[in-house]
């Protein structure tokens, strides 16, 4: 059964040196009030599985954890528009492991779905293969990468009903696999609907895979954030 | 502006019906030059495919942006989809073409964009699957860095983003095929000469010889 | 009826909250035992949860069928997902419980269902993935044979299904946990003597010495 | 861009020895007339690549196309409802290359999303070892399985677009994973709809998988074949 909880309980269940996965995308689709729970919290040596940084220039939603120093290391794909974040890798505060982007993703699936491991080609003669083990199937060479998962995952999603199915809205994102892929799972949504409002075509996360509900801003909440961000770095 | 000249010429790649990935920068821009009647269909790979142009202000919506969180629209008969999804249809080959930008590439057809050892690092991102498994890769860079050395180079110095993948070059200057011997110079931008050229490509130019009896 | 007892046993093995997938035959007629207050969320491995029970005429859905293409409701709440959707939640560990038949399970917690050599041929469709994926495994069967042999062996002599994943064997005679070292009797089923299980069952009951103790 | 044709157009480019892939599942979720169409054919000595055999009992469906004995080989995970389908691969007529469901569907996926290849501990100590190739990752055993695709792969959706953008409705099966993986891509449909009537969180299938849409039978029409079917085989 999937409860909800206020985002300053649902912080208290992840501890220093929890290993959390973060949903969404350079900023987009991301749990924004979650992430602000947890910039205000002690909590400190976060292993942080994330897809890309936070939103360009740093310092905007994950980009907090980096600025209060609370990450130890970084597993994802992209780190480039947050250049706190590069600066504490260089300066090996933080430890990163990397991937291309359709293979972290891949991974984080895998890790979800009980599967032992990816086999691709993305990669192959570039710095990837020292990432990953080289393995040939009739002939070609592909790079098998192990899974990924977390003991806390936090997603966004649009909205939930009580048995904690999650519906999506515009770009899903990481969201929908990074709900597979940990032992807890704590859904951030804009609004909470009653069981059924949510049609079984609509669901994106079965309420299987959700532990806890968590309300985040409003849909109209999250339109004015997201505007001024966009206006105030020129992006609309 | 070399950057506008670039985009400019991509958009002559754009063919009716075709699925089109498109790095940030440049390649985003080529867009704006998609030939009068010829319908494309741009992928984001964050999720999104049949996006459009950014919306007016106060009509943003949150959920609505592109690969580098620039709010975007969506067309009718556009879809939405994880981003699982979105890389397996990347990587499957499903998609006609990806235009993507380069600090330098190769005449063995290999990119480098995501590194610069000891300088800068961003990490590799989408770019790698992009290449790997687009059907057509086009790298659109200048043609020279700022020292005015030359970007197309006979050997990649820095970390790849893929190996063996680019397969035509979009420059300032130049339109180059890259094929496995070597690349051929496809085109010359308005002005520029073939000495220019031979002065600042260091890659091999397998037709060169060609293109220099035309112009005697 | 030994299958509407065994059915019925299966019935308090549910818990309030439970994810379940049950095979086809007497594990889905255990749905119809799960105790009054207990809510379970049914699984269909064809790409559906929290299903309901069949239609009445005239309102059947063409679309909505179970893993045995046999009509069904969705329930309010219920989601529906692609087959790989629903596979990766299979063996990705969600389910919380599987039943599912069996022509011969062994001390192992090795199960047999897919194949009779030279006899019968099925495949071992979905099956292998629950055994393998959910959490909690519990072969249904009757204890018997036709002819009056043990199902219940020491050692599985048909194709397996899947190699130690049994965690408890319901049958028409008695309750078994399945350890690493052999199996263990929980429980008899009403009327049902020592003496007659020891007879009926193959594979070794490490704690039979302790049933034989209390019988006395 | 996607074309409308008509079924007896769209069964001409399936040719003798082609490899075909069709969705659903045992009856459920089928492409029905163009599985008509293939039925009433010449076409003979078929791959078919299909989860399972057609509706229980035979003769149904693809069930047809065995009874025709158009099929030379079988990829699938399970052939137990089809009797005929069972004597035809005991009689060695018929070449079967069977997985567990679950492997099944992701060597499809594989296919379609450039995967080299299916990890997975499934059937570990079981005659699937004899199918697939075992490895070692960190001390765990799992079974190594290589991708699938096809050269036509026939599937059925709800509704599509005159961009092949393709709606499900109920039980999607293995329709979707289906469109991903063949060179050439045939969606039979209840229904023809404009562009922009299927809403972009609606799309199950983007247009860009598919190549031809062929209309069927309409809903109400399906409604009265299955719930006969139904009916008649004592299920309703």
């Amino acid at each position: 059964m999937t409860k909800q909880i206020r985002p300053e309980e649902a912080v208290k269940m992840i501890k220093n040196g929890s290993t959390v996965m973060i949903g969404g995308f350079l900023g987009a689709a991301v749990p924004l009030l979650m992430i602000d729970q947890l910039a205000e919290s002690d909590i400190k040596e976060i292993t942080l599985i994330t897809i890309g940084a936070g939103y360009r220039g740093g310092g905007v939603d994950i980009g907090k954890l980096i600025l209060n120093r609370q990450i130890k290391k970084i597993i994802c794909s992209h780190v480039g528009t947050d250049p706190n974040l590069i600066s504490q890798i260089v300066n090996n505060e933080i430890e990163m492991d990397l991937s291309p982007m359709g293979t972290f993703v891949e991974r984080v699936r895998a890790g979800g779905a009980g599967l032992g491991a990816v086999v691709t080609p993305v990669g192959l003669g570039t710095e990837v293969e020292k990432m990953a083990e080289k393995i040939t199937i009739d002939g070609n060479d592909f790079l098998l990468h192990k899974p990924i998962r977390a003991e806390i995952a936090i997603v966004k999603a649009y909205r939930a009903d009580s048995l904690g199915n999650l519906q999506y809205s515009g770009i899903y994102s990481s969201n929908p696999v990074m709900a597979t892929a940990a032992d807890l799972v704590i859904a951030e949504v804009d609004e909470l609907v009653e069981i059924g409002d949510i049609l079984p075509e609509q669901v994106g996360t079965p309420g299987i895979y959700v532990d806890y509900i968590v309300p985040g801003h409003s849909s109209k909440k999250r339109q004015e954030i997201y505007e001024a961000l966009w206006i105030a770095t020129n992006k609309l | 502006m070399p950057k506008n000249y670039i985009a400019q010429r991509i958009g002559k790649e754009f063919k009716n019906g075709m699925y089109a990935n498109l790095g940030i920068g440049i390649p985003t821009l080529s867009a704006d030059y998609i030939p009068e009647g010829v319908e494309v269909f741009l992928q984001s790979e964050n999720g999104a495919l049949l996006f459009g142009p950014k919306p007016q202000r106060g009509m943003s919506n949150p959920d609505l942006s592109n690969a580098g969180t620039e709010p975007i629209t969506m067309l009718p008969g556009g879809s939405l989809f994880d981003i699982n999804a979105s890389f397996a249809m990347i990587r499957g080959g499903h998609i006609d073409m990806t235009v993507l930008g380069a600090l330098e590439v190769d005449q063995h057809g290999n990119l480098a964009s995501w590194k610069i050892p000891g300088k800068c690092l961003s990490g590799m991102g989408g770019a790698m699957d992009l290449l790997y498994g687009c059907k057509k890769v086009i790298a659109a860079l200048t043609h020279t860095d700022k020292y005015g050395h030359s970007k197309i180079k006979k050997q990649c110095a820095l970390p790849l983003t893929g190996a063996h993948v680019v397969d035509m070059i979009i420059t300032d200057k130049a339109v180059f095929s890259v094929t496995g011997e070597g690349i051929i110079l496809d085109e010359l931008a308005p002005g520029v000469t073939v000495t220019e050229i031979i002065d600042l490509t260091e890659a091999d130019i397998i037709n060169i010889d060609d293109w220099k009896n035309n112009e005697k």
